[in-house]
């Protein structure tokens, strides 16, 4: 095995142990009932924004494109999760919570995926700041779609309308236009969401240090050198938009219902500007990054609720200081001169250990 | 008639797109970044225009001056503390230095003019309502305004481009800013006057958008913030002209969308029209499309 | 059954007399709005609240803390700040403010055993329990969407206000969409024509196009079920087309004359169907008013009125309940809720009882802004 | 690398006057034809009327001044230009309307003047891409990490081992390309070009930056890679040691049009050649 390899094989070693670990944690301090209510209560959620975060960072770490519509593709699972949750009850009877849940989740990665197919390919084509743009359009144009989507179940049948009047009366509503999701059953379970982020970091890293995903980097790192190569663009490029629209689908539909309401205002651009910010403070192409990132801002508004007021005014000085630290040439030299004792104690440590 | 209306309340949306795209494509064109928070400058020169009038009792043209003054200190202040020292970043660490400095501006407005909208008072501009075709048509003053403030400041800036010799270090840094350097020109200082010059329309822009549709809040310069951006992406970003020509399309088709087609599609209609140009032009209407050197 | 009341009742007594000896302490949280673009509501929410609190304080027999948790008018925001409450101890919840965030943490309350009593959130599904009948644990001070379009079409009808209606609406809004569809159905009833309808979203500036639209119909009497921000855009749209139809607000209208720099001759002959008018010569409204604006700097809006209504309510169900220092949640929940159906509070928003299902009954009456006061109509 | 597989047509290859393929080639289908190739930028004709066989183990020179069209050919070559006029033959087959992609498939790789590596990714890996259109498993064999995954992978590791050693690079295999030093940087170009199994290497200026020592080194290792792969070889290239000393047949532009063509002698001794580079002699110079 060779050194990189053993490497990247640690890293993901790392990766899986630290999140098996926090379950494993958390689960026991679930059963000793010592979890605070705050804290479990947002368990779900930070599931749902580690794999929002990682699949993105599949998008642009990996595949190198602006996109600033993630959370459409997070809508579309999580409508299509409430409506096929709400179907397989009202229109089935199915009790199974377990299976309604997987089944919701499969949908909702389903159909996100093909939102990702029927956008991708136009977005594709453009580059740069085009791209960034135009995902940010279809992110909006999802939401002004699901506004006017009309979907209930009647006599036992599914109804969809872009039209409130043309909905039978008699119908159970399960996505009720700008209103959402509404009187969704709380199905989603932190085991449910757990498995899902393994599923996520499975699929991601596995797809990384695969054929697919030397091309997907290969894309990335010079667009004509690759093509030259024989690597075609557009396809790898689909691969990493459409796994990242069906991650994000999933974990929409694990969010959706978590929650007895779903309203798409809730997945607006300023959302996926939140995941955004959660991929690049975790580091463009980490994923471990990801993962913490996403965990920890997600805590932190709500560990810092005391300081409710100025909360967000901190949020941003402390994101444009850190954007700023970290790409800035002459703070990093100066950071590095500080910081340069203690690692010289570092890797003079690891040098002894090799000796 | 109900067109001509339409058609109307449409080149006056877009007059306003055009003069905050003016400010997106400018930045764009020479320091090659979007800044995010140009929405946000034009929120706190209305602002700050708002107090002047309300609260120092200042005439509308003294008003005026001193937005444009405030927001052109703060353009130049932003530049010089966040974006300058990401000069040589990726543009993705400047985008998110942008958003971040855009959470600032509209938390920092929270704080200090709270959370309850404000009106704009109509005292700002005290043009009458015009009657035509026999009272068919009507035209309100701040309508008429911003169509004009629209022509003079797109002349305005074009003859500067051209013109003058900081209008042509401007052309030379969005050309190729390491021969700009080379040749003697200050790109700091160069990009500095950009941020000026684009926060000072920001100031402008937030005064007739507040003027055109008077609710100030905190978040009023998110969405035509986003609206603008795409527009000038629409027209072609970093031209001008493609600004001013993105900036009125865009409004004139968001308008007749909302009139004609759906008023709850009226955001999506106007994306989705984005998306089809981009397809076709894919460095927008005016856009140059540069080829990639081999 | 009779007999068990009489009990209950007398039992309640006996506690409220004990309880009046040691003063009751209890937590309870607001939770709304307190940042972002909904601020505004949650913030009058928050102060109406705090308002009551320490009037209640000053007169003791309570020692009510109360916390505030905000909830970013964000569902995910609204549950954390749920748990963040029972975290910190509360007993009860004065909240949410707005009907979504208020849905999803009514649906944890009523697992929970958690009393809640929102000032605000007016849907119906606040209510409702799924689809298996009403929470019962959940109250409102407001009305539900539905009464109001119903009691406003009526009003139009009986006033003969106008003939030809055109309804603007929120689309994005459950409360908008609520009112606008009782309203076009009890229209329809009635008799009276909705010539058009138009619909806007949250990030809406422009009006141009709804206003237009119904001005071209002819309408004579456009009705807003929406909160004064939108419908000062749509005033001063309609003004600057000359357009003057009847405007007809909702209890959300209430609040534009407080507008900073609003030109409240725009809003003259505007009418509105409000609970609460802050220039009322009621003296409890009065002195509420006073203390807002001596407290905050700003005219209460009816979010307030209905914060301060709400906490009444509970305390006056805590006292009809004989709730004590140290009861848990679910102690508090269970006693409360037959108490709130057999009480009348005679707030500043008017004399309100509620049922069962948690909708309360209390009485609108019709506002009409002339020379930039509200006047109330007197019929 | 498996041996080259012998393209069925043989059909003899008629000999123009200008020809530049040499004689052992004659028999056999030529890897490269362009006939009247052209392009136009905005009304300059940056390349015109470019005619150029390239015969199947040839090794091929285009050079001329800075600014003739020298690289544009190449793109002209490997589809990233449509031209304008003309057509390009690869293997005998027409890449008309091709784009890059499918032009790589018919066997041609190249090397890119401003080096195009894949940065952030190791050696081994940038060479892997090449391997890439031989060696193939589907995304859902690498994301469930099927057996066909371990086998293409361990098959991958060996034969970019294998190509790095072409230039003693197979210690370097781990380490990042973009940190590499400039020489190893075009060596690994060459490289990851040759995993794709080309039957023609396209080499835009590979001595470019190299010192003579090295320069010497590479000029043995472009005949080896000739002589093991069997392959045609056509670069461009500033230095006239390298080009006389290796190229069988040398074409030198100029303003975009060929000026003259044939071997190094003929070349070297051709006066309008030596009137492009150094200008024309006044009267009395020698």
């Amino acid at each position: 095995m060779t050194k990189a390899k053993r490497k990247r094989l640690i890293y993901n070693c790392i990766t899986f142990a630290i999140v098996i670990i926090a379950f494993i944690v958390l689960q026991s301090m679930i059963e000793n009932k010592t979890i605070t209510r705050a804290l479990k209560g947002q368990l779900i959620p930070i599931c749902c924004w580690i794999v929002m975060a990682v699949s993105l960072n599949l998008v642009i770490g990996i595949s190198g494109e602006l996109s600033l519509g993630h959370a459409g593709f997070m809508s579309v699972g999580a409508f299509t999760g409430a409506v096929v949750s709400g179907y397989l009850l009202h229109g089935l009877g199915v009790e199974n919570e377990t299976l309604r849940l997987v089944l919701a989740i499969v949908g909702g990665g389903l159909i996100a995926g093909l939102a990702g197919v029927v956008i991708g390919i136009p977005v594709l084509r453009l580059r740069g700041d085009y791209l960034a743009i135009v995902t940010l359009a279809f992110g909006e144009i999802i939401r002004n779609l699901v506004n006017v989507t009309y979907i209930g179940v009647s006599d036992g049948a599914l109804v969809f309308n872009f039209l409130r009047k043309n909905v039978p009366e008699n119908t159970r509503m399960l996505v009720d236009g700008a209103s959402g999701a509404v009187k969704v059953a709380k199905i989603s379970t932190f085991t449910a969401g757990f498995v899902l982020v393994l599923i996520t970091l499975v699929v991601v890293l596995n797809l990384i240090n695969s054929r697919s995903g030397r091309a997907i980097k290969a894309i990335r790192d010079n667009r004509i050198a690759a093509e030259s190569m024989g690597v075609p663009v557009t396809k790898y490029k689909m691969m990493a938009f459409v796994t990242a629209a069906v991650l994000a689908g999933m974990a929409g539909a694990l969010y959706g219902l978590n929650s007895s309401t779903v309203v798409p205002s809730q997945f607006t651009f300023n959302q996926s500007i939140n995941v955004l910010v959660f991929v690049v403070l975790g580091g463009l192409g980490n994923v471990l990054g990801s993962v913490i990132s996403a965990t920890l801002l997600t805590v932190l508004p709500e560990v810092l609720r005391a300081f409710a007021d100025y909360r967000m005014l901190v949020y941003a000085i402390v994101l444009i200081l850190v954007m700023i630290f970290t790409n800035n040439p002459t703070i990093r030299a100066f950071a590095d001169r500080i910081f340069a004792p203690v690692k010289r104690l570092f890797t003079g440590k690891k040098e002894a250990e090799a000796a | 008639m109900i067109f001509l209306d339409n058609l109307v309340n449409g080149i006056s949306l877009g007059s306003i797109y055009a003069i905050i795209a003016l400010g997106y494509t400018m930045v764009y064109g020479i320091a090659k970044m979007l800044n995010f928070a140009h929405g946000d400058v034009i929120m706190m020169g209305a602002y700050i225009a708002f107090c002047a009038l309300q609260y120092w009792n200042l005439p509308p043209f003294l008003a005026l001056v001193v937005a444009m003054l405030a927001c052109t200190v703060m353009g130049v202040v932003i530049e010089g503390l966040a974006y300058r020292p990401l000069r040589q970043a990726a543009s993705l660490a400047v985008l998110i230095t942008a958003i971040g400095m855009s959470y600032l501006l509209q938390n920092l407005a929270l704080m200090i003019w709270g959370a309850n909208p404000k009106s704009f008072p109509s005292s700002m501009i005290s043009i009458p309502t015009i009657s035509l075709f026999g009272g068919q048509l009507k035209i309100a003053g701040a309508t008429l305004v911003t169509i004009l403030a629209n022509i003079v400041i797109m002349v305005a800036l074009t003859l500067f481009t051209s013109k003058t010799k900081t209008g042509k270090a401007m052309r030379c840094v969005s050309e190729d800013r390491g021969a700009a350097s080379l040749m003697g020109i200050n790109v700091n200082r160069t990009i500095s006057i950009t941020f000026a010059i684009g926060s000072a329309l920001a100031a402008v822009a937030g005064i007739l958008l507040c003027s055109s549709y008077p609710t100030l809040q905190p978040t009023t310069g998110s969405m035509p913030g986003i609206k603008a951006f795409t527009a000038a992406v629409f027209g072609g970003i970093g031209s001008i002209p493609g600004a001013m020509l993105g900036g009125l399309l865009l409004g004139v088709i968001e308008i007749f969308g909302k009139a004609y087609i759906s008023t709850e599609l009226g955001d999506a209609i106007v994306f989705a029209v984005l998306i089809i140009v981009l397809l076709v032009k894919p460095a927008g209407l005016l856009g140059k499309t540069v080829r990639e050197k081999v | 059954m009779k007999k068990f009341l009489a009990f209950a009742l007398a039992l309640a007594l006996c506690l409220t007399s004990v309880a009046a000896l040691a003063e009751v302490e209890l937590t309870i949280a607001h939770i709304g709005p307190t940042t972002g673009p909904a601020a505004l509501y949650g913030l009058a929410t928050l102060h109406g609240a705090e308002i009551a609190v320490q009037e209640i304080n000053e007169a003791g027999e309570f020692n009510i803390t109360l916390v505030n948790e905000d909830d970013e008018h964000n569902v995910e925001k609204a549950v954390n700040a749920y748990n963040a409450a029972l975290d910190a101890g509360a007993v009860a919840i004065i909240g949410n403010t707005t009907s979504k965030p208020c849905e999803a943490v009514s649906a944890l309350a009523v697992e929970d055993r958690v009393i809640m009593i929102t000032p605000s959130a007016s849907s119906e599904a606040v209510l409702e329990n799924g689809d298996d009948g009403y929470k019962g644990n959940v109250f409102q001070v407001c009305f539900t969407d539905p009464n109001q379009g119903l009691a406003s079409a009526e009003y139009i009808v009986e006033h003969k206000l106008g003939e030809k209606a055109f309804v603007i609406y929120n689309n994005a809004d459950v409360y908008s969409i609520g009112i606008r569809d009782t309203f076009n159905a009890k229209a329809a009833e009635l008799g009276l024509e909705v010539v058009g309808e138009e619909v806007f979203n949250d990030e809406t500036t422009d009006f141009t196009v709804q206003v237009s639209k119904a001005q071209e119909l002819g309408a004579d009497i456009v009705f807003l079920p929406m909160y004064y921000t939108p419908a000062s855009l749509i005033l001063q749209t309609a003004a600057a087309r000359e357009y003057k139809p009847v405007f007809f607000g909702v209890d959300g209208m209430d609040g534009i004359l407080g507008i900073e720099g609003f030109d409240t001759s725009l809003a003259e002959g505007v009418m509105l169907l409000t609970p609460f008018v802050a220039t009322s010569e009621d003296p409890a409204v009065k002195s509420f008013v006073e203390k807002y604006e001596a407290a905050y700097g700003e005219t209460p809006i009816q979010f307030a009125a209905d914060a301060y209504d709400g906490v009444y309510a509970l305390v006056a169900a805590a006292k009809e309940a004989g709730i004590t220092t140290g009861m848990s949640v679910e102690e508090v929940c269970e006693a409360l809720i037959p108490a709130m159906t057999t009480i009348t509070v005679d707030g500043i928003t008017g004399s309100m009882t509620w049922d069962e299902t948690g909708a309360v009954t209390k009485t609108p009456m019709a506002a009409v802004i002339e020379n930039g006061v509200y006047v109330i109509d007197a019929d | 690398m498996t041996e080259k597989k012998r393209h069925s047509d043989t059909r003899m290859v008629p000999v123009p006057s200008h020809s530049i393929v040499p004689e052992r080639d004659l028999g056999s289908q030529p890897v490269l034809e362009t006939s009247h190739l052209g392009i136009e930028f905005g009304g300059l004709k940056a390349v015109e009327d470019f005619n150029l066989t390239i015969g199947r183990t040839e090794i091929a020179g285009l050079i001329g001044p800075n600014g003739a069209g020298k690289t544009t050919v190449f793109n002209l070559i490997t589809k990233v230009y449509e031209p304008t006029t003309g057509t390009v033959l690869i293997n005998g087959k027409d890449t008309h309307g091709m784009n890059i992609v499918q032009a790589s498939r018919l066997g041609i790789a190249r090397t890119f003047q401003n080096i195009r590596l894949f940065g952030n990714m190791s050696v081994e890996d940038n060479v892997c891409i090449g391997l890439h259109n031989q060696i193939r498993y589907s995304m859902m064999e690498g994301v469930l990490r099927l057996p066909r995954y371990w086998g293409a992978e361990r098959k991958m590791h060996k034969e970019a081992l294998e190509l790095l050693s072409i230039f003693d690079m197979q210690d370097l295999a781990d380490t990042q390309a973009g940190s590499l030093p400039y020489g190893a940087q075009r060596r690994l170009e060459i490289v990851r070009a040759l995993a794709t199994n080309p039957s023609l290497l396209l080499l835009d200026e590979p001595a470019a930056g190299m010192n003579p020592h090295e320069t010497e080194e590479l000029m043995e290792n472009i005949i080896k890679i000739r002589d093991r792969f069997q392959i045609a070889i056509m670069l461009i290239e500033h230095d006239m040691n390298l080009v006389m000393g290796i190229c069988e047949g040398i074409c030198v532009l100029n303003y975009g049009k060929v000026i003259a063509k044939g071997t190094a002698q003929e070349i070297q001794n051709n006066p309008v050649v030596v009137e492009a580079y150094l200008g024309k002699r006044k009267e009395g110079e020698k």
